[in-house]
């Protein structure tokens, strides 16, 4: 048992560190961004009229189609089309390796589902605090970006971890686009050993491992976002 | 019609069945011709067929699970079936945690390339990138070859990146070449035999303690390799015969 | 000049303001009065346009909207500007400490720097005798503090028209007093004001002109001395309801 | 291109129907339960003194680890321990079948999930409202059940359906347990006619369609959801 | 009886409440004023343990609870169930339609038939003049109508101690009288009542005992009479503030 981890503990690591981590972490920072931009658009209620509101009513459609496509179909077709079936139809500038179909693919969709975490925390905010804002002048953009998300967020911390740690455990999907990330390392080294379960188990261990350090941060964030809450004895 | 146990009493090696007078077959469906799914969607293949005719050899019905590369390793040990048809090469790695009977098919290694690659031999491959999965014996030769492994799930996708150019070459066993071929005719890809890689045999393979039950397997193809079954499998599959010893 | 024209306004159950005819002067306190439910709140958001009334025109200084057409935003947020408004029930953004909310506006919608906003904010706060919890955040507010932050968050905004929606309710005696002080010294300096309140002494002492709302329509528009001294009888009822009703008992 | 489909379409859409849509279901609706009374537990503040504060430590303390270890490990290893690994531990009748093992495991580690966004719609209901609730004198057990998680039920609508939906997909993992859904079908189909990609958007398609239909329910729910809520012009 | 013996409650950045001993005597109508932030809000929440003091005693009839120690469920939930809140804030459970607010409690707490509590709801609703909103939606109200419908869902509890706080801040002279009216002929039938306020004609109406609170201690416990006709300097200047205050302009 010992001899096992020592024998591949230290390699699953390693991949870990060169693939795993790297691959959430940055395909996270992305998908935030796209998730709070997709949120916020798709909330918003616009005021316009004329060629604004056709302008509007486009891109809606055009985020609405952009959140069910990404969560409508799995993960493993989106790496799939991006890395394989793209560069046959030519467009090859998207996934020129792996590493970057990865970061799209992942950030797209954990965007996609993230945006929708948010959307769900923007509509628990009191339409009363919009009002507030509005009557003070403020624009919709400042309304959204200055009191309705710094509110939503605390709101959304624990689904954003939720979509964070997905992620992590996602990033095993990068073996479909030839990265020998720490999932597939384990697979690859099972079928040697012939000792699956026990591989797997160690792999686990290992993702707990990093999926509880990364997660640290948030219960720091949670609690200075709960500054302004009066204290749930 | 087959010299059947006393109605009453179980012969030993049909104890451990996971499921009562039925030999349960664990393959994974994904690797044509040994098995996989026709257009109508049944399960078909060497495997499959050589399967149903051992088992009729036994005495028993047949059952097939489907699943994994890495389940089937871990269902036999916790007996969610009897056997495993799934184009196992015995090393000796293996042979120490689990039983295997005698082989029943022997297979040659190509190298697959588009047509007029500079690889020619074996010692070309040194710092090439390959494609390969990882629950083949192939991913390992390609290793130990000193290429650059690009992993991918299956053969499909293998053959993809070499004809997208995001691989130089993929190993593979000359029949499931075959196949493709046969598939796509017009391909531009080529395949080179190659020698210096090990030639690869399948064995079923079982649980450690069903040593019994894998002499009666061997005994079976014996009988099935005697009375031309087995070669007529192979010719129909394989459209020549890979189960003698070369 | 606020001016209200034909203004019609439908809840999905409820005909809140029927044909609403009104001009609000400039330097002028108006004091809004009337039973619960008339529509003074409906009638003071929609000069904020926070209630997008179904009809009418509306009329700021020599700009009309013609409100059965949709608004764009620049009208919008010229009205918004335009007239501040404090809210029946005190409405503070609740991540922010006090001082972060008298100051949000300033400094995002007027562009002042931060420290003159914050200098700004603690002389309001002081006037509403608060200035020692600017650091604090609103939960840790007392009903009639909340109410006075309210206060002096839209004075902050320093706008043409102030829209106070009962904004001494939860005030004692003492406070409401001294906000009356602080508005008064307002109207001295010509700000306009409009403020619904159902506080008669209050509104005794604010008002330049007094309007009575009932069921949606305006039922007098007047003097406060007309309107205290030489009432209507359904006015009269109104303003001697307690006196009335005692001594039924 | 009009052959592939009607060749492949039919049998991927009949293993969708046979084991796609029942685990979905199944698995969802075990999964909710899971995840509310998780929340629910996880939310309380107990007002307890002596023994019973002592037990309700330890009961968080359980809930605690269970979300931690089914959010932090993959659900490929969680499946594999369910079905090869607990019956070599001589615990089979957890997965006498690997459509059972594959229900648990799904709706456990959805019902992971799914409860920390129901814990963020709870923290989303303002305080007021539970004491509000406190002071007409009902117990804790009926201010969650009868007025903040109705109330956060609204919110927690798109983050569920965000579960519904990975779940979905999330089911062709039950091919480890010897379940040949539509996912793995697909795959043992591309395996002989070398259309990897075709085949793959094939399945997506599918998926996408059947998450839709799925779907349809959300907006319904939704709109009878909000209909306590100002209508967001 | 409730009876509050050395009390004490700290927030993080302010002492609310400073030693405080007073018994409220049951079928009795205690009306307490005082400037904002001296601690009524809190001192009401307290008794109705919302708020749970650092320390000190609190007996209701012949039980005595030690605050310094936490509280079990069964006694919060009995002390709830003898004192029924309206808080200052009105708290619709907005869910729920007024009707649905108003049963909710009865049926759930007091286990009454779901047609029982209707139709005392309907009466109660008729009292402050809102039957014919009970199908409504909190949203749908206006600011005086909430608060009217919070203190109806509290009557309905029908609680040894009604707890109101500020309950006709919202409300028009008229539906002041109107909720007097009520509230003095639940006193009739021997309901014990404390009542804070701000509004002096109100309290002069419904008291049978007077308490003035100043930052966080009892500055006069007495007679309404005593209070308004032979009045301290402090409450004095308190009840007059109008008065002096415009004067002095
Ligand atoms: N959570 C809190 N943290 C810190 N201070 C608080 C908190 N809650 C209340 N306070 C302070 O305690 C004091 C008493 O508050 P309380 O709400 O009891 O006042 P009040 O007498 O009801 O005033 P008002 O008439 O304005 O409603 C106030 O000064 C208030 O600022
Ligand atoms: N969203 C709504 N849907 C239906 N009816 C509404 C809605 N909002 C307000 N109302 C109704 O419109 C009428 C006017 O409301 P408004 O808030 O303007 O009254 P108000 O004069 O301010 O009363 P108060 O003095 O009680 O605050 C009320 O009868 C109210 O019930
Ligand atoms: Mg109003
Ligand atoms: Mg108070």
């Amino acid at each position: 048992m010992f001899e096992f981890i020592a024998t591949y503990a230290p390699q699953l690591i390693v991949a870990g560190i060169k693939y795993t981590i790297p691959l959430s972490l940055v395909s996270f920072v992305v998908a935030v961004v796209i998730a709070a931009t997709v949120a916020v658009l798709r909330s918003y209620v616009p005021h316009a009229t004329g060629l604004g509101k056709l302008g509007w009513q486009i891109l809606k459609l055009i985020l609405w189609f952009y959140v069910w496509i990404f969560r409508s179909t799995p993960m493993l077709v989106q790496l799939f089309v991006v890395f394989y079936g793209l560069p046959k139809l030519g467009i090859s500038w998207l996934s020129p390796s792996g590493w970057i179909a990865a970061v799209w693919v992942l950030s797209l969709n954990t965007g996609a589902y993230a945006s929708e975490a948010i959307r769900a925390s923007i509509s628990s905010i009191p339409d009363t605090q919009r009002e507030a804002a509005a009557a003070l002048g403020m624009t919709d953009r400042q309304i959204f970006m200055r009191i309705i998300l710094p509110q939503a967020t605390r709101i959304s911390i624990p689904t954003l971890a939720n979509s964070f740690i997905s992620l992590v455990k996602d990033t095993s999907l990068a073996s479909v686009v030839t990265i020998v990330e720490m999932f597939y390392l384990s697979q690859q080294l099972a079928a040697v050993n012939f000792e699956p379960l026990k591989m797997y188990l160690l792999v686990a261990v290992i993702y707990a491992l990093f999926v509880t350090i990364l997660s640290i941060p948030q219960r720091y964030i949670q609690r200075w976002a709960d500054r302004f809450v009066k204290d749930q004895r | 019609v087959v010299p059947s146990a006393p109605a009453k009493s179980v012969p030993a090696y049909q104890k451990n069945l996971h499921k009562k007078g039925t030999l349960t077959v664990g393959l994974e469906g994904t690797y044509s011709p040994y098995s996989y799914r026709d257009k109508s969607g049944k399960l078909t293949g060497f495997e499959v067929d050589l399967s149903k005719a051992v088992a009729k050899k036994l005495g028993l019905k047949v059952k097939f699970t489907q699943t994994k590369f890495d389940s089937l390793v871990a269902g036999l040990d916790s007996r969610k079936y009897d056997v495993v048809y799934n184009n196992m090469g015995k090393t000796k790695e293996r042979t120490k945690k689990y039983t295997f009977a005698k082989p029943y098919i022997y297979t040659k290694t190509v190298m697959i390339t588009k047509t007029g690659s500079d690889i020619k031999t074996a010692a070309d491959l040194k710092g090439k990138k390959s494609a390969q999965s990882a629950s083949s014996n192939f991913g390992q030769a390609a290793k130990k070859a000193g290429t650059n492994v690009v992993s991918v799930p299956g053969f499909a996708e293998a053959i993809d990146l070499v004809n997208s150019g995001k691989a130089d070459v993929t190993l593979n066993s000359q029949d499931s070449w075959g196949v493709y071929k046969k598939a796509h005719p017009e391909t531009k890809l080529k395949a080179k035999v190659t020698k210096t890689l090990d030639n690869t045999s399948s064995s079923p393979m079982l649980n450690k303690k069903d040593k019994a039950l894998a002499k009666k397997i061997t005994k079976a193809q014996k009988q099935l390799a005697k009375d031309g079954t087995l070669s007529d499998l192979s010719e129909k599959y394989f459209d020549s015969d890979l189960t003698k010893k070369p | 000049m606020l001016k209200l024209e034909h203004i019609d306004k439908n809840y999905a159950e409820h005909h809140a303001l029927k044909d609403i005819n009104v001009t609000f002067n400039p330097q002028e306190t108006t004091v809004i009065v009337g039973p619960s439910g008339s529509g003074k709140s409906t009638l003071l958001r929609s000069l904020n346009l926070l209630e997008h009334p179904d009809s009418g025109k509306y009329t700021i200084d020599d700009r009309t909207i013609d409100l059965s057409e949709p608004v764009t935003t620049d009208t919008l947020l010229w009205v918004r500007r335009k007239t501040g408004m404090v809210f029946q029930q005190p409405r503070m953004f609740d991540h922010l400490t006090i001082m972060g909310n008298m100051i949000e506006a300033p400094v995002h919608v007027l562009k002042q720097s931060k420290s003159d906003a914050t200098k700004h904010a603690h002389e309001l706060l002081s006037a509403v005798g608060l200035d020692d919890m600017a650091n604090r955040y609103p939960y840790q507010l007392s009903g009639g503090q909340t109410q006075r932050v309210a206060i002096a968050r839209a004075m902050a905004m320093a706008p043409d028209y102030l829209l106070l929606d009962e904004p001494t309710s939860a005030l004692d005696p003492e406070l409401e007093a001294q906000v009356l002080r602080v508005l008064n010294n307002l109207a001295q300096e010509n700000q306009s004001m409009i403020i619904v309140t159902h506080n008669m002494d209050f509104a005794r002492h604010a008002a330049d002109r007094m309007l009575f709302l009932e069921d949606g329509e305006i039922d007098f528009d007047g003097t406060p001395d007309e309107f205290f001294n030489k009432p209507t009888a359904r006015i009269h009822r109104f303003l001697n309801a307690f006196k009335f009703d005692q001594d039924e008992h």
